[in-house]
């Protein structure tokens, strides 16, 4: 079992590519995304459904080693303050089977 | 020639204009219907090969073939940056509206709103009047070159207005730094964006497969087309309704002068399309091009370009002003318009 | 006249209902078929519309208009009331069952399955029986009464049953504060349940375009309707089967009774029906609003109003038992006794 | 950052509604939707897939301060109770963007 | 008869293979374009039920019934297991691969691939060339005799190669242990999987319900084929394109292999199927479920059974060497050569 | 509130019975998933998505005892080190609303 960081970031969904190239920009090579995520933040409702990318939020998740997600919050912060979002750190221990 | 109540009233009461009330009338109703997101972007694709394999049909069986476009590809294109340059003028001038925000709108307004496209063909049909196919073909030679100005504008703005602030945003800076490199890579986003990219494609399509081949499948896209759209228009009728409740905290002035501009755009297009040779039918798709205000490549480009806009602004003025004033009296005054023009 | 063996064969042997027990088949083989959700939510918004587009169409072609429709519509507002009522009692009398599971048993039984609806159409269609289109449209003036009748019931059962355990209950307290409020709630919620708000809208948009103007739509919404009932039958299949595994907890004696109260409920209707004046095929249709069990309004309410009844009861009666009833045996069973009547 | 709890609560589609506005109800304002969660729990499997929404499950996450964290554990309990679910309550860092 | 000049032409300019190239460059050209996967599910369903319900109600206009069936069901059981076998020899012997995925190689390529299995049948109708609409049903019987063929010889192959290291490991230790009992779930699971589960029940549909009473579905089922097959292929477009992306660390030997292995597969069938009696048309189609590999159930069959073979080697081979192969040079070969055969 | 393991795993879609029935096995009889995720890993990019189930990813969340988790954790590290995914455990406090 590794210590890893878990990050999630909630963000539109036009911005998952931004969000990818910070990602990969500072090492993070794993990352999961679910599509279709819908609530309610300091820009108000976001509908569940609609076939406009712009109107619908992601979901990212990355786990990786705490530098890493140091570097990622830092490259993130201004893309959340434009846009809006969320990004939360949490503790996790990654099953390492290799 | 239809008398313009006539228009009105045919327009009113035909099936996709009232599904799209009836999606208005879900969101105040707060009933719990959706268009599932698949389902809605299933329709998109659909709607869009189908206008694409349609006018590549047609454009296979014109005359001069490709070649006969290219004016209109060109005059599409003036049309896009005309638009979108006068919005933005209007926008700081009159509304005294900041230059991010000037630009996204303005780009918005200059770029097109494929529903408004989809409407004017329904319209056309219900009441019987050909079009030349060809038409919802410019999409992409007004919508793209639209964006671009309005970039070029919001951005020419920003630097001007603050010379300072701009120097210490990190994004800003980054944007200025490589502004020229961005701009293929705009153009390259606007052909790629997946409903443009079918539209486009499906036409190659229908250009090379040719109309008498491509029966079976027009049967299936033209057929289903009316159909289709009414599930689409209930859901722009849910997202036009959700999206005006935002649009509460900017000027009211912003409403006439949408209309303004949308209706100034739609006119001339009118004029310029008849004097091009276009059928009445023709010249109101092309007046629906450039009426139409965009939400889907714009909102795209304008996060990446001019991310200091802000997103409800020009979302909320697309879907919840423009389109719906186009729908409803926009495409029934280009109508009568062009036909009193072709007599 | 057909021969209600030969009813039951052209049903039995009729493409959506093998595909219903296709449905059921893949569960039962482990199958990892499925219809995904978002096709199944698209594939009730076109069925819903379909029917309602039909109806409003055909109402509008009637004589009499809108008010020739409101005799039946009181009809099917005292059949839901009527079959709630019955069932609450014989669910409590006979079953023993609790003041809560009853009430919310009561309300399904009392209200409409859409399925049921759907395959009742589908038959009549391959035994090409016509039938009254604004029959199906009768939909919320049965569903929600029904339901609105049963949660009386329940509570007033709940009440008397245990006063002082309802009281200790938060929930249960709350609700009782403010029933009466909640009363108005309870008919939005169930017009505005998205099924019977694209019914209702259809079926309003089907009245304004009328039936001429309607052609090309009606052409999309008539034509798929078959297929696409498959598809929705397939759901209901497997459903139906995932459900009924669940019912093993519950007294068997349900099965008898629902199924009773179903052919009551459908028997009794072909009668009134007929008498009203409905053709042989109407009044199967009313038949089978009357005698399907509803499991997709009922939830929702019964959630809010008779949070203590179990869903598993409630939607594993509807979907395991009623349904395959009547889609089998109920359906035949109506259309015979109804061209009987009409000899 | 910010010290938040990560509340996180799966619960039937239709009581969606009824969660939000008991988060709404303890001053929460920000939170997300995920639809279409199957799984298995004591009230047997649900299904991934239905166009029933009374028959699937939906995740809703809320990063709050512990005191809202708090009083939405004791609003959603009575619901928890009568139809099943899941509600866990984790820590996590918030990004401050702003 | 055709030249295979104008095949290929006609097939390349067909809509649904010019929508197959239309996915491909959406990769290229890095566009968003995708198929929602919701909308992607449900058009395999419908397109395995088109083929099914056709197949069925042929077959119960056949003289023979089921039974005139019987001799090419066990035809294409042969085929699969044949090719499975020759398949994994060649693959061991000539390009080395290790015998985990040489077995799940020659799996696909002695399975089926439904998508070669549509676009033959659409080729054909582009031509107006007829066929036996049972062919296409023969799926299920050459599917898994292939599967589990191949399984059984890479698992003979990994037990000659390295016994101890296949003891110490826990999974395929336990594969071994039971491996006799999983040949029955092998079987089950590849008719239970839900394209052949869909396929094989919608068969029996159409054999109950009989062509005359099935009119209306045929509509739907059939006249939506052409056009959903186009929504398909530019899915499968986007698929192989970004599954052949990932062959780059493969041995550059497997693309000769692949496409040798298909087309004498291909051609083998086109003689036998011709000698028993099909129509060319019809060989076609039997050709087409013999040269195709499979990326649907040979990957659920493999994980479980050959754990160790890479799904990047046997999925990008299927979907980015094999379907592209057959889709534009295969398929109009075999029909030359089955022309010419029934002259 | 009582103290679970959060277990995490993103896995292919074909091997989310696996998954399950080893779950089942160690005594795990709640849990969640999650369909229609895309990302990255060591096997590249899975695209978000596709009608062929094995080129999707799954998300699968279950929350239970320390020792379950333990179990569960050495039961599919086999079928991680064959096919990759990600597995995650960290705290949480499950709300007891029995
Ligand atoms: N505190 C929060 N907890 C959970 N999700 C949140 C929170 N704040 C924001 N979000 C999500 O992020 C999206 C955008 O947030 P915002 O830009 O603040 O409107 C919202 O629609 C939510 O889905
Ligand atoms: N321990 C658990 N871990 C993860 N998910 C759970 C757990 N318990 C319940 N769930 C989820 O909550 C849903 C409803 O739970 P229940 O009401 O207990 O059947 C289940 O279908 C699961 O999706
Ligand atoms: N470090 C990580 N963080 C988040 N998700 C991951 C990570 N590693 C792998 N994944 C997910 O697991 C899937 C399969 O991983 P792999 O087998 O390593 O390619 C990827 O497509 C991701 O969705
Ligand atoms: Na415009
Ligand atoms: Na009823
Ligand atoms: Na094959």
């Amino acid at each position: 079992m590794i210590k890893v960081k878990r990050v999630e970031i909630i963000a539109n969904c036009l911005d998952i590519r931004t969000v990818i190239k910070e990602m990969e920009q500072v090492g993070i090579d794993g990352y999961s995304v679910i599509r279709g995520v819908s609530g309610r933040g300091k820009h108000g409702k976001s509908r569940e459904e609609s076939h406009i990318d712009s109107m619908t939020s992601c979901y990212i998740m990355a786990a990786c080693p705490v530098e890493q997600a140091e570097a990622l919050i830092v490259a993130v912060t201004p893309l959340l303050k434009r846009f809006g979002g969320l990004c939360l750190v949490s503790d996790a221990l990654e099953v390492d089977f290799e | 020639m239809y008398n313009i109540w006539d228009v009105m009233l045919t327009n009113f009461s035909s099936a996709p204009v009232l599904f799209f009330f009836l999606g208005v009338l879900a969101v105040i109703s707060k009933s719990d219907l959706s268009i599932p997101s698949d389902v809605g972007r299933g329709v998109v694709i659909f709607l869009m090969a189908s206008i694409g394999i349609r006018a590549g049909a047609e454009i296979a069986q014109m005359p001069g073939g490709v070649l006969a476009v290219l004016p209109f590809a060109l005059t599409a294109l003036l049309f896009g940056i005309t638009i979108a340059a006068a919005s933005y003028f209007l926008l700081v001038k009159l509304l005294h509206i900041d230059s991010a925000n000037a630009g996204a709108l303005a780009g918005s307004f200059g770029a097109v709103s494929s529903a408004t496209l989809m409407v004017s063909i329904s319209l056309l049909d219900s009441l019987g009047i050909t079009y030349e196919k060809f038409v919802p073909a410019l999409y992409p030679f007004m919508d793209s070159p639209a964006i671009i100005m309005a970039i070029f504008l919001g951005k020419w703005g920003i630097d001007r207005q603050n010379l300072a602030r701009a120097a210490s945003d990190p994004l800003a800076k980054d944007m200025k730094g490589n502004g020229r490199k961005k701009l293929g890579a705009i153009i390259v986003e606007s052909l790629t964006n997946s409903g443009v990219y079918v539209l486009l494609g499906s036409l190659v399509i229908g250009l090379i497969v040719g109309p008498e081949r491509l029966e079976r499948e027009m049967k299936f896209f033209y057929w289903m087309f009316r159909g289709v759209l009414c599930i689409f228009l209930l859901e722009m009728g849910i997202l036009a309704a959700s999206r005006l409740r935002e649009l509460k905290f900017v000027s009211p002035l912003i409403v006439p002068l949408a209309i303004l501009i949308s209706l100034a755009g739609g006119t001339l297009a009118v004029f310029v399309g008849t004097s091009l040779g276009l059928s009445p039918g023709g010249a109101v798709v092309f007046a629906a091009l450039a009426a139409g205000a965009s939400y889907v490549s714009v909102p795209a480009a304008m996060r990446v370009s001019l991310p200091e806009a802000n997103p409800s602004l020009y979302l909320g003025t697309a879907l919840g002003i423009t389109f719906p004033f186009n729908m409803s009296i926009g495409l029934p005054v280009y109508l009568q318009l062009a036909q009193y023009l072709a007599r």
